[in-house]
């Protein structure tokens, strides 16, 4: 591994949401959704989080990306914690992480043309500034998912589910991220077009060193596509490692009950 | 969806065809004549008619009569309330010493006579033996006294008006003494007024010896009568019981009396024609002994300027507001006294309608381009709203530009009557019998002057007039008052404006009073 | 049991009824599973709906028939229709949630279906309900008898919307897309549980799923539907191991368990075609790899493949395509008239041999 | 139970807030409840007189402070115009206000519910046309044009009924309701035409639902199906409508009682600020406030009657 | 789409009455002449005169702009203030959130006409007072409206990566978030149009509206009800506009939701 610090270190992260007050003057019951999770992600890995629907994948993922909050000291990003990170270095991590959702209907501005979604953030990072030079960005992002450039004009509407899911990962492209967090970046697609999507987020790995943090309830998928998985349960990784020893000799009963109704 | 469309025109015409058919009968011819008096209902709208014929052998007795008022009283007891509209029915309950006739003449009631001594500061009245009140108290001269008690009580709002009573003493059951501070030319006509009324304590409660007595009171619903059987007016009243029901929205009230549910009520001029369609109802004007009014701030300019204010009374021609606002009911003026009074002078040719005459005089008074003013006026009174915008227009043609405001009730009482901070506003005073209720607010000093008017002569003329008990003094005297309000014209005087009564044709024998009450004791029903 | 002859449907798109599902014929025999296979939009949830005349109202049969046990349900009247519904047909959905009356307990929804057809006094009711919860593998019956739905799992849920269906023992049960909301664990015991229903209870099951995992579970026949025509139907060994259609062949690379580890999934170029697209050639002319110009322009029938080990009971083996895969008989690939002019289908066949 | 306890004591934090508001804004207006009783006739000495003997010239805060004491031991104060306790004058109104609220909201509800249910279940049809477009008249009417119209229609070209007398239901139920018919007919269609849409939304809505297809093909009888699955289903929206159109009924009709000469709470509220009545319109704001807090409860714990998935917590958050 | 279609038409005619009164009207609305009162409908006067003899027609098309000003004012301050509110409030949630949505609430529950009477006492009636008035009815429903549909949308892909890549709450705000409410809000406001003039007219009839001698709509109605004896038709006129204008919005809220829906689903 290499010597400097893992792209993203999670140590002893627990969350919980307080549920509704039932009376004003009685504390509200928490739900705890994640118990002490350990997780490193290293730069140009793809780390698959497989768990069924209520385990806490999703939060995890959004903790990890900064969409919700997790207690001071339990992710760290390139070694300094998130919480610690200011000015130049947030702007760093706020760059370098970057989001792919599962609803291809929902994951674009239907407003929007394809042109403007991809160079939303590419303005908000602020690495490109001259319109020239960003919509030539927006080109070659459009090529290296996969996308003609002649799609640059037209509407979210327009698009089959495939393509809605590629112009996304076009945006999360955008700013040159160091890690993508898929979450069930797939699920929603078509047999034969997740496959594309899925041989074009590998593609990305290799080509641009890009590590991935994908999360599915599909085992298959995860098999497939990542280097090491772990396995959460009622908020708790139960198991992780490199997906072939993981997959062949699973220790925790759950991740054993799992792969067996795998079908 | 496409039979949306269709469907809602048919709806529609379905609507139309019911709301034409839902308002106007067949036959109405609704081009209603020129502007002029449409009116000739069978009786005339002469002002004081009264078409029976007082013969009270062919009179039945007894049945219920409805009686339909437009707002509420406040309370039934005569001394205590303040509002207008409880007079019309404590007259029912309660009798005074002196009563008045519709041409407004004082004529015995609880006192069968009475003369006053040669300085006029005592005066002696002897009481009718056989009045008992409600309870069946038969009335003394003791009841009276402390009655009177009552009225000059410190909690009783009314008891300034009787600081010049110094004292009143019984000799005997029904004889009576009141002695006067000063001679009093008005102290009889304040005798008459409703809240001189005779009245009993009885636990907590006040009882009179009127023809009616009370049963059951609703507020914002009714008031329920029935006859007082030992009444002393043999066989009077005819009617059993009566009630009095309060429905303020007009057109409310003319269904009601079209159905048959309400026997009397007021109606509004817009209703006449309507009224006169249905052949059970009949109507009968008379005239309600107020003066409507456009009062001028004189102490803002330009309205100190008197060459302005009277060619503001140039430019309007008061028959057009009379038939706009009140459908031509109402006799218009030239001062501040109703043609009811004993005193009226009539000053109407004194600034007569002259357009020219007007632009003259504005122009001598430097405003020959015009000049701009507001008009208040107070929210929910139409006949005074509807004068308002009439006067406006026909300002606008001598350059006269009106700003019409709408001012809400209670801010016109305290911002514009009490307050004084206004340029123009249309109101109307309704006033007792005696004159000098009518015109003393126009004293220099009086909290009610709310023209700003100030004229010493009018002010010595006032005072001397209240005093000297010398009728023919004080007709000169009124007479100059009159004479110069109408040339001096603190206010343009439009109207003394007549209420419409609708009465159902069983009606017999009921007089409509100029003084705000309703007397239902002549009243009796054909059956 | 259940035939289906020349059965197509019309969908009303754009103020005109157009085509949606071409004639289709098939049979469905009691105690056998027969697994639809389709992509979003192959039309796959029409035909489920069409045999259970739910269709919606912007959707209506063209032609075709549809007989149970002889009797044409096509031509049923309605009320005679709701006698069928329960004794002999049942249908559940894809969402277990939303088949659930949510404001009722799930013991009461389960005694309206039992007495919806049989008059059974209350106590004897209950009792048949606590079985039926208990044939669907709930192990405290009680508790989701008197439960409401929000208050138990989805698997839970699922399964006791599977008790409603069966509770008479219907001759054919249809899941359309019953296992996809579901998580892994509890799809494999739901997919255990309909090959009880159908073998124990001799109850024909049409499963139907874009899931090829799931289809290939607990399917005995296929069926691959795709753009709303038939591609290809037989036993679930030939049409899983021994694909004769390039459109099943290319989709079972495209699915991961299905491809060794380490080698390249095989994903199809361009998008699965809107359902009315009725081009005159073959429907999957445009994305497949062997296609000719006589693929373009004529509409390949559906042919039974003469496969030299076809026992007389075996079930058929057909395909709708000009240029079958057809195979050696050690099932080595052999490709008679490959088009040599397009690179990309000669070099993506070659390469795979198929494995299992 | 400690649910209903924290809705209690809001209720009450809310009744002290609102009565200060009304209180408070009173005593911005200009205007003064002697000199409006009195007019412009009256003696001049009188008014201040009267202001001194209703406490009226003391600071307003002090006269909050002795309203709201005496409001706690139950009494209201009297009014200035009816020179009666104000809690009297309310309990006089209360019973014709109720059973307007209660008769015009039934007859909305059995004008809505059928046509509503029509409207759904035969959703595309010229039934659903006309229905709809008979909404859309019944909502574009002004209620008082309406009132005027059915009085006039009804009271006096075809006498069916009596205009404008109040008969209390002292008086035999059947007079009283012959006599409060127009009126509640007036309410009644402005109410059922938002009904009709609110129910018909919402039934097609859960008609479309998986579970009615499933009965159906459960082979549930129809009858059954579309009362016990689909009604109760399609209830939760209209509820909260028909809530909110009862809190404005009992004080928001002050057209109609005008019209239909109806000693009602919503003319009287119009008269209490018409003539600054403090203590009259404070026991008004109050009793208003009151109700709107109790329909709102009912409503509150009729969802939990129907739909078992709704808690009910502090901040009030459905769960559904 | 027919309806949106019967909507447009119906709100057309009375944008028509709009214009013409902007570029001259038939006669002076204001001009008297009581000797001419309830005319019939006469060449000079095409719907005859009211109970001054004024020219019904030309004051029917002067009403126009004060309706269309009182209720297009009102409706869209009250929009504003309400989006705005039901914005921050979905948007901030919290103690913030929880505190606007209650106030909504009681002003919701709040009966309208008392509201009106308070506003209109203190600030007096008139043009202005009607507009403020009207304004504080709508305001809680577009609230109510914004808010729930800034809760639904923090679950919408595009706001969540929008959050991810730190677009910045006034390009979330402004280019995600309003943009993708407007089709409801288009409904909700067309909605309370029809309701707005439905509101003057009550207010007109309770003395409170639009004061004479400025017409409205609801004014004429008022004042025809007392002389529907002497001119059967005279109500007709003012009541038939404002079923057009309220029937003309309502229709058209009801075909911009039914368009959205087909759009979105």
């Amino acid at each position: 591994m290499s010597s400097n610090p893992p792209l993203i270190e999670v140590k002893g992260l627990s969350k919980s949401f307080a549920l509704p007050r039932p009376v004003l003057w009685k504390p509200a019951q928490a739900l705890q959704v994640l118990r002490d999770i350990h997780l490193t992600i290293q730069e140009g890995e793809i780390v698959g989080l497989v768990g069924e629907s209520g385990s806490g994948k999703s939060t995890l993922g959004e903790c990890i990306g900064g969409l919700q909050t997790a207690p001071p000291g339990t992710i760290k990003f390139r070694g300094t914690a998130l919480e610690q990170l200011q000015g130049a270095g947030l702007k760093e991590y706020q760059r370098s992480v970057q989001y792919v959702f599962q609803d291809p209907v929902e994951t674009l501005n239907p407003r929007y043309t394809v042109e403007q979604i991809i160079a939303e953030p590419i303005r908000a990072a602020g690495l490109v500034k001259q319109p020239k030079d960003i919509r030539e960005a927006v080109e070659q992002l459009l090529q290296d998912v996969g996308l003609d450039a002649a799609y640059m004009k037209s509407r979210p509407a327009q698009l089959s589910g495939g393509q809605c899911q590629r112009v996304a990962i076009a945006r999360a492209l955008s700013t040159k991220p160091a890690l993508l967090i898929c979450d069930e970046a797939v699920s929603a697609l078509d047999l034969s077009v997740q496959a594309t999507i899925l041989n074009l987020l590998g593609e990305l790995r290799r080509k641009y060193r890009i590590s991935q943090l994908f999360i599915s309830h599909d085992l298959h998928v995860v098999k497939y596509l990542a280097d090491r998985v772990a396995v959460i349960h009622q908020g708790t990784i139960v198991e992780s490692g490199h997906t072939e020893h993981v997959f062949k000799h699973p220790e925790h009963a759950y991740t054993q009950s799992l792969i067996s109704s795998a079908l | 969806m496409k039979r949306n469309l269709r469907m809602m025109l048919f709806i529609t015409l379905l609507t139309l065809a019911g709301l034409i058919t839902a308002c106007g009968t067949g036959d109405t011819n609704n081009n209603a004549s020129g502007g002029n008096n449409p009116v000739t209902s069978n009786n005339g709208a002469s002002s004081d008619s009264s078409n029976n014929d007082n013969s009270s052998s062919g009179s039945q007795s007894g049945g219920s009569l409805v009686y339909a008022m437009a707002n509420d009283v406040d309370g039934l007891d005569p001394q205590r309330t303040v509002s207008a509209s409880t007079f019309l029915v404590t007259h029912n309950l309660f009798e005074t010493l002196i009563s008045v006739t519709p041409e407004g003449e004082l004529v015995p009631q609880l006192a069968t006579s009475w003369e006053p001594s040669e300085d006029e500061l005592e005066w002696t009245f002897q009481l009718r033996d056989d009045a008992q009140f409600h309870n069946g108290h038969v009335m003394n001269a003791e009841d009276v006294i402390r009655s009177f008690e009552r009225l000059r009580a410190a909690d009783s709002p009314r008891a300034g008006e009787y600081a010049n009573i110094a004292d009143i003493r019984a000799n005997g059951d029904h004889e009576l003494v009141f002695t006067l501070a000063s001679a009093d030319a008005t102290f009889l006509s304040q005798l008459a007024n409703p809240w001189s009324a005779i009245v009993l304590e009885q636990d907590g409660d006040v009882i009179g010896t009127g023809p009616f007595k009370l049963v059951r009171y609703e507020p914002q619903q009714y008031i329920d009568l029935v006859k007082n059987e030992s009444y002393y007016e043999e066989g009077k009243p005819y009617l059993d019981e009566a009630r009095l029901m309060i429905i303020p929205n007009a057109t409310t009230l003319l269904a009601n009396l079209q159905s048959g549910t309400v026997h009397i009520g007021g109606i509004t001029g817009a209703q006449l024609p309507q009224v006169e369609q249905l052949s059970h109802l009949k109507t009968q004007g008379a005239a309600n002994n107020s003066v409507q009014l456009m009062a001028m701030n004189n102490d803002r300019e330009p309205l100190n300027d008197v060459r302005v204010r009277q060619a503001i009374a140039l430019a309007v021609n008061k028959q057009d507001v009379i038939d706009g606002a009140t459908w031509g009911f109402g006799t218009p003026l030239g001062s501040h006294l109703p043609p009811l009074s004993s005193y009226f002078v009539d000053t109407l040719d004194v600034l007569p309608y002259n357009m020219d005459q007007a632009k003259e005089l504005l122009a001598e008074a430097g405003y020959a381009d015009g000049l701009k003013l507001t008009l208040s006026l107070p929210e929910g009174y139409d006949t005074h709203i509807n004068a308002g915008q009439i006067i406006a227009d026909q300002l606008s043609r001598v350059g006269i530009e009106l700003e019409i405001e709408i001012v809400e009730w209670g801010t016109w009482l305290e911002d514009i009557y009490a307050g004084r901070n206004y340029d123009l506003t249309v109101i109307s005073h309704t006033g007792r019998l005696d004159p000098h209720a009518f015109l003393s607010r126009y004293l220099s000093d009086s909290s009610e002057n709310y023209f700003n008017y100030v004229n010493e002569e009018v002010d010595q003329a006032l005072l001397e007039a209240a005093v000297t008990s010398d009728v023919q003094k004080r007709e000169e005297l009124y007479s100059f008052i009159q004479q110069t309000l109408a040339e001096e014209v603190p206010a343009l005087y439009l109207q003394s404006m007549e209420g419409i009564t609708a009465l159902h044709e069983s009606v017999q024998q009921y007089e409509s009073f100029p003084i705000g009450i309703i007397n239902l004791k002549d009243v009796y029903l054909d059956q | 049991m259940l035939e289906i002859q020349d059965l197509s449907l019309e969908l009303y798109v754009d103020k005109t009824w157009k085509p949606a599902l071409r004639p289709l014929t098939f049979r469905l025999e009691p105690g056998e599973i027969t697994g639809i296979i389709g992509e979003s939009g192959s039309g796959k949830s029409l035909l489920a709906k069409a045999l259970m005349n739910i269709l919606p109202a912007r959707a209506r049969v063209a032609s075709g028939s549809i007989r149970l046990h002889g009797t044409e349900l096509l031509s049923l009247p309605r009320h005679r229709f709701r006698s069928v519904y329960g004794r002999q047909l049942a249908y559940i959905f894809q969402n277990p949630a939303g088949a659930l009356n949510p404001l009722m307990r799930i013991g009461d929804q389960l005694l309206d279906a039992l007495l919806a057809h049989e008059e059974v006094p209350r106590k004897e009711a209950v009792r048949r309900a606590l079985k039926a919860l208990e044939e669907v593998g709930i192990s405290d019956p009680e508790r989701v008898f008197r439960a409401y739905p929000h208050e138990i799992s989805g698997g839970m849920k699922q399964r006791a919307v599977i008790a409603c269906a069966v509770i008479h023992e219907p001759d054919l049960l249809i899941a359309d897309e019953a296992t996809t909301a579901l998580d892994a664990t509890i799809r494999k015991q739901i997919l255990d549980l309909f090959l009880v229903l159908s073998k124990k209870k001799r109850m024909s099951i049409l499963y139907i799923s874009h899931d090829i995992a799931a289809v290939q579970y607990v399917a005995d026949k296929i069926m691959v539907l795709y753009g709303g025509m038939l591609l290809e139907t037989g036993a679930r060994g030939d049409v899983l191991d021994r694909p004769l259609h390039p459109y099943t062949a290319d989709l079972l690379q495209a699915v991961p368990y299905h491809v060794k580890p380490g080698t390249k999934l095989a994903g199809i170029p361009g998008n699965v075609p809107p359902i009315t697209a009725k081009p005159p050639g073959c429907i999957y002319a445009p994305r497949c790899g062997y296609a000719t110009e006589r693929c373009k322009e004529d509409l390949p029938p559906m042919v039974v493949a003469e496969d030299p080990s076809t026992a007389a009971d075996k079930i058929p083996h057909t395909h709708a395509c000009f240029h079958p895969l057809l195979r050696d008989s050690l099932g080595k690939e052999t490709h008679l008239n490959t088009n040599p002019s397009s690179p990309e289908g000669r070099e993506r066949y070659v390469q795979q041999p198929a494995a299992h | 139970m400690s649910y209903l306890a924290q809705r209690l004591l809001i209720a009450i934090l809310l009744v002290f807030l609102v009565s200060f508001a009304s209180f408070a804004v009173l005593m911005l207006l200009p205007g003064d409840p002697v000199r409006l009783m009195l007019g412009t006739e009256a003696p001049p000495h009188l008014v201040e007189e009267l202001r001194a003997q209703y406490g009226l010239d003391r600071p307003w805060l002090l006269q909050y402070a002795d309203w709201l004491a005496g409001a706690v031991s139950g009494n209201l104060g009297e009014s200035f115009i009816y020179k009666m306790p104000v809690t009297q004058i309310i309990v006089d109104r209360l019973p014709m206000t109720l059973s307007l609220t209660i008769f015009a909201s039934l007859m909305a509800l059995l004008i809505a519910l059928p046509l509503g249910i029509w409207a759904a279940v035969k959703r595309g049809s010229w039934v659903d046309g006309f229905i709809q477009a008979v909404v859309q008249i019944w909502i574009a009417i002004p209620n008082f044009w309406l009132g005027i119209l059915l009085l006039l229609g009804f009271t006096v070209m075809i006498p069916l009924f009596p205009p404008g007398n109040f008969v209390p239901i002292s008086e035999g139920l059947g007079a009283h309701l012959h006599s409060l018919f127009l009126p509640a007919l007036t309410l009644a269609i402005a109410e059922a035409a938002v009904l009709i849409r609110m129910f018909r939304a919402s039934l097609v809505e859960v008609l479309n639902k998986d579970f009615m297809t499933f009965a159906h093909t459960k082979g549930l009888p129809t009858r059954k199906k579309y009362i016990r699955y689909a009604l109760r289903n399609s209830l939760i929206g209209p509820i909260t409508v028909i809530g909110l159109q009862v809190m404005s009924l009992i004080s928001g009709v002050i057209i109609i009682e005008q019209i239909f000469n109806l000693p009602g709470l919503g003319r009287l509220l119009l008269i209490a600020v018409q003539q600054r009545d403090l203590f009259l319109l404070q026991g008004l704001v109050i009793f208003i406030t009151v109700t709107v807090i109790l329909v709102n409860l009912c409503v509150d714990l009729l969802y939990t009657r129907i739909d078992p998935r709704i808690q009910l917590h502090a901040t009030k958050r459905r769960t559904t | 789409m027919k309806t949106l279609i019967t909507g447009t038409v119906m709100l057309s005619v009375i944008v028509i009455m709009l214009l013409i009164s902007w570029i001259d009207l038939p006669s002076d609305p204001n001009a008297m002449n009581i000797a001419n009162r309830f005319a019939p409908p006469s060449g000079e006067h095409w719907l005859g005169t009211d109970q001054y003899g004024r020219d019904i027609l030309s004051r029917l098309l002067l009403a126009s702009q004060s309706a269309l000003t009182v209720s297009l004012g009102g409706v869209g301050s009250g929009m504003l203030i309400g989006c705005i509110l039901g914005a921050v409030a979905g948007y901030m949630k919290g103690l913030i959130g929880s505190v606007i949505m209650r106030a909504m609430d009681v002003l919701f529950a709040f009966p309208n006409l008392l509201l009106a009477l308070m506003l209109v006492t203190v600030l007096g009636t008139g043009q202005v007072n009607v507009l403020l008035a009207i304004a504080v009815f709508s305001v809680p429903s577009f609230a109510r409206l914004m808010y729930g549909f800034v809760l639904e949308a923090q679950s919408y892909g595009y706001i969540k990566a929008a959050r991810s890549y730190n677009a910045g709450h006034a390009v979330i705000l402004f280019r995600h978030l309003i943009p993708a409410a407007l089709p409801r809000i288009g409904v909700q406001m067309s909605l309370a149009l029809g309701s707005g003039i439905l509101t003057e007219t009550a207010l007109s009839f309770l003395g409170l509206g639009v004061q004479p001698p400025h017409p409205s709509w609801g004014g004429m109605l008022n004042e025809a009800q007392s002389f529907m004896y002497l001119a059967p038709a005279y109500p007709l006129i003012p009541g038939f506009v404002i079923f057009l204008a309220v029937a003309g919005f309502n229709l058209l809220g009801d075909g911009i939701a039914a368009r959205h829906k087909e759009a979105v689903s």
